[in-house]
């Protein structure tokens, strides 16, 4: 428990002095998204109708721009080696890494949407609805994500490969997460994709650790 | 002792297990699509909804369910491979991958050219053409981060987890695809595909399933041997195999 | 007693063969010194032999236990320095060292950190970022944990010589004698001759195409 | 037969574009993969081939080196033979891949 508390430390320790490199994602972020009142026009109309889209799309893109930081560090310096080489379990240590890295890249969008949802015009309902659907889905970006950054985290050119491998798996979440928000703009329900949500957040919680411990040992080779 | 000679040894039986089958495979392949097409094109009677362009289903249909099954059995291979660590499970893999890829391709091309006289567009944001579109993105994923590894051993387990990681998604997937689809369409698409087929029309389906099963089964084993030539290069009976073969097109 | 032995041990990397068929053992303060030629797989056997990377065949014993069975009980026992330092650049040679004494379990103050690291003659560079030393400094903050973890039964050092001048060899090679004389067991590669005055096995790995 | 000529069997009632363009599409696919498949096979046995007269040029000039050495050596022990043989009972014992130790 000390030794994940210490990675976990560690982790938001290195966050912090690393914070120039933490934010190239969250401009980037807020930089996608201001694209599009420019590209399809001012219209607010038309900007509530895609927003919900546009957030989630412009979330899932800078959260991959920043997902191989997840383990590329560690895995170039050995860190990961003496990781393995400790008597902490991987698995577990793998989660903590996760936590820390949705804490440190993943929760500053989260923050700042608020901002964005002014940008596209969101109404009340549909911020409150993203707000959630972002605090639900993205931990399941990063657990997934960790799969695959675990298996491309030993060859050097991952990136582009990372969004291909991705990006199809993350559909799903996309889908649901942005009829959450469609809903809540109509008064609807919306807990039904709340619950899928969270029921394929928690399966990847229960299995991804796993997945990512595997993956990082198969790199080892 | 040897256990690391033991896949090898396997390996060679494979070989010539699969230059065994692949005749009887491509021939019969090759025979059953086209007396299939031939029966479908020709010799089916006409839908009276959609005229001759319901043809398109003895192409269309046999790919899209193999597509499906071919990513299964892909998956399958990955988790043998992954949990027994058997290597020739990995080669069955990515013998696999490509063949799926084409198989997909196929169905998306044909799907589109149904689209566009049924529906009056070749692209269609239907649940099932979605699906397909990103299963082929699934199958491209395997075989790219397949490719990207040098250590082909570590690259098998690699683009197993990742298959397997697919294979969980695929029905979330279509399920997701389909839920979204009625959201959004509504009954606008023209349904496909009546539940009753009459005889005449449905043999030659099946039977073109059939044929297209055994034609990518001709392919995979040409390609399961080829797995097993890159990987044991070394090897003298390939070394053997190597001459036989170079004096056999210098006879020619 | 043998606390390391390896019976059959055979590796594929790349669909070469490095070695097959390997047996050894590594008794109680005694020292095994790999050798071989570049690409002979001196790198991949330690690797095999800490645990890291499973071998295509046979297997590793620790204390007469498949390593595979009491993983963590072994990795208590072992300290392994390979090519890559485990050192992050970004912090200071003290939270390196914390971290890692942390995660391996190891109990030492802040205070004997500090020693250690004048010891091994980095007095002054404690605190800055890792970054801003040179290689051979940053090589002796990895190899602190020698000094850490002197009660553990397995060293394993691979070309632990590299980059550094020759008071730190010195300091490195008197280390292992130590803990060699203290009932340790050492297994290394060096591409340079070894300056540690104590009897050694040899192991020749030959390099296979 | 279900059409009357050959020109309604190409026509397809009217549908004959989609029709050909499936079974067209799906045919050149299948040939396709079909052809990478036989002709990857062909270029793998050449590989095969040309890895063996690789594998003969190191072991040759393997033989070659080892020789030179020999050569050297014989040279070198004819010198001093003596010291040379107390030399080799005073080094430490030498293991090769493979022995039990």
């Amino acid at each position: 428990m000390a030794a994940l508390m210490a990675i976990l430390k560690r982790d938001l320790a290195l966050a912090y002095r690393q914070r120039a490199e933490l934010m190239q994602p969250m401009l980037f972020f807020i930089l996608v998204i201001s694209l599009f009142p420019l590209a399809v026009g001012p219209e607010p109309k038309t900007l509530q109708l895609i927003g919900p889209g546009v957030i989630w799309v412009a979330a899932i893109l800078s959260s991959l721009l920043g997902l191989e930081r997840l383990f590329r560090d560690d895995f170039q310096d050995g860190s990961i080696e003496q990781l393995m080489l400790s008597s902490t379990s991987l698995p577990a240590a793998a989660l903590v890494k996760v936590v820390a890295h949705w804490l440190t890249s993943i929760l500053p969008l989260i923050i700042l949407s608020p901002l964005l949802a002014l940008f596209l015009h969101l109404s009340e309902p549909m911020y409150w609805a993203l707000l959630k659907t972002l605090l639900l889905g993205t931990p399941l970006l990063s657990l997934i994500g960790g799969i695959a950054v675990g298996l491309t985290v030993g060859l050097n050119r991952g990136g582009v490969l990372l969004a291909l491998l991705l990006l199809p798996v993350f559909i799903p979440l996309l889908i649901f997460a942005t009829s959450a928000v469609e809903s809540a703009s109509m008064q609807l329900q919306y807990s039904a994709q709340l619950a899928i949500i969270g029921a394929m957040f928690l399966f990847s919680l229960a299995l991804a650790p796993f997945a990512i411990a595997y993956a990082l040992r198969v790199s080892q080779t | 002792m040897w256990k690391w000679l033991h896949p090898y040894a396997k390996t060679e039986r494979t070989y010539h297990l699969c230059q065994r089958l692949l005749p009887w495979f491509s021939v019969l392949g090759l025979a059953v699509i086209l007396f299939a097409t031939v029966w479908g094109l020709a010799y089916a009677p006409t839908d009276y909804q959609q005229s001759e362009a319901y043809r398109i289903i003895y192409v269309h249909v046999p790919t899209a369910v193999l597509s499906k099954s071919l990513y299964s059995a892909m998956a399958v291979a990955a988790f043998i491979g992954l949990v027994w660590q058997v290597k020739t499970s990995f080669m069955a893999m990515m013998a696999l991958a490509p063949i799926g890829a084409t198989v997909t391709f196929i169905s998306l091309v044909t799907g589109a050219a149904w689209g566009k006289p049924m529906w009056g567009t070749w692209w269609e944001w239907d649940a099932r053409l979605t699906s397909q579109l990103i299963l082929m993105f699934l199958f491209l994923g395997v075989i790219s981060l397949y490719k990207a590894f040098e250590d082909k051993q570590q690259a098998g387990k690699a683009a197993g987890v990742m298959a397997i990681v697919g294979v969980i998604n695929l029905p979330i997937i279509h399920y997701s695809v389909e839920w979204w689809n009625t959201l959004h369409q509504g009954a606008t698409i023209l349904k496909l595909g009546k539940p009753s087929m009459p005889p005449e029309m449905l043999w030659p389906l099946l039977l073109s399933i059939l044929g297209w099963a055994l034609a990518s089964g001709a392919i995979f084993l040409l390609r399961m041997q080829n797995e097993i030539l890159q990987r044991e290069i070394k090897r003298p009976w390939v070394v053997a195999l190597a001459h036989k073969n170079s004096a056999l097109s210098k006879g020619k | 007693m043998a606390v390391l032995s390896v019976t059959d041990l055979s590796v594929i990397k790349r669909d070469r063969l490095l070695f097959e068929n390997l047996n050894f053992a590594v008794e109680q303060g005694s020292l095994l010194y790999v050798k071989g030629q570049n690409g002979a797989g001196k790198t991949s056997m330690l690797r095999v032999l800490a645990g890291l990377v499973d071998a295509d065949c046979g297997d590793v014993y620790f204390s007469q236990q498949n390593i595979k069975d009491c993983r963590e009980n072994y990795h208590l026992n072992l300290v392994y320095f390979g090519h890559k330092l485990g050192i992050n650049l970004t912090l200071s040679a003290v939270e390196n060292l914390e971290y890692w004494c942390k995660q391996h379990q190891v109990a030492i103050g802040v205070d004997t950190i500090f020693d250690t690291l004048a010891q091994l003659n980095l007095v002054g560079l404690e605190e800055i970022p890792v970054a801003n030393l040179s290689a051979g400094q940053q090589r002796r903050v990895a190899l602190a944990r020698f000094w850490f973890k002197q009660d553990a039964k397995v060293w394993i050092l691979d070309e632990p010589f590299t980059a550094l001048d020759t008071q730190g060899i010195e300091l490195l090679s008197k280390q292992i004698t130590t803990f060699l004389s203290a009932g340790g067991a050492v297994v290394m590669t060096s591409h340079q001759a070894l300056q540690i005055d104590y009897p050694t096995d040899e192991l020749t790995l030959e390099y296979r195409i | 037969m279900y059409f009357e000529d050959i020109n309604g069997f190409l026509d397809m009632g009217g549908y004959g574009l989609y029709v050909w363009l499936s079974f067209g599409s799906g045919a050149l696919s299948l040939l396709v993969l079909w052809l990478d498949s036989l002709f990857s096979k062909q270029r793998l046995f050449t590989q095969v081939l040309s890895e063996q007269t690789r594998q003969a040029r190191i072991k040759s000039a393997a033989e070659k080196s080892a020789a030179a050495e020999q050569s050297a050596a014989a040279e070198q022990s004819a010198a001093a033979e003596q010291s040379a043989a107390a030399e080799q009972s005073a080094t430490a014992e030498q293991r090769t891949n493979g022995e039990t130790i």
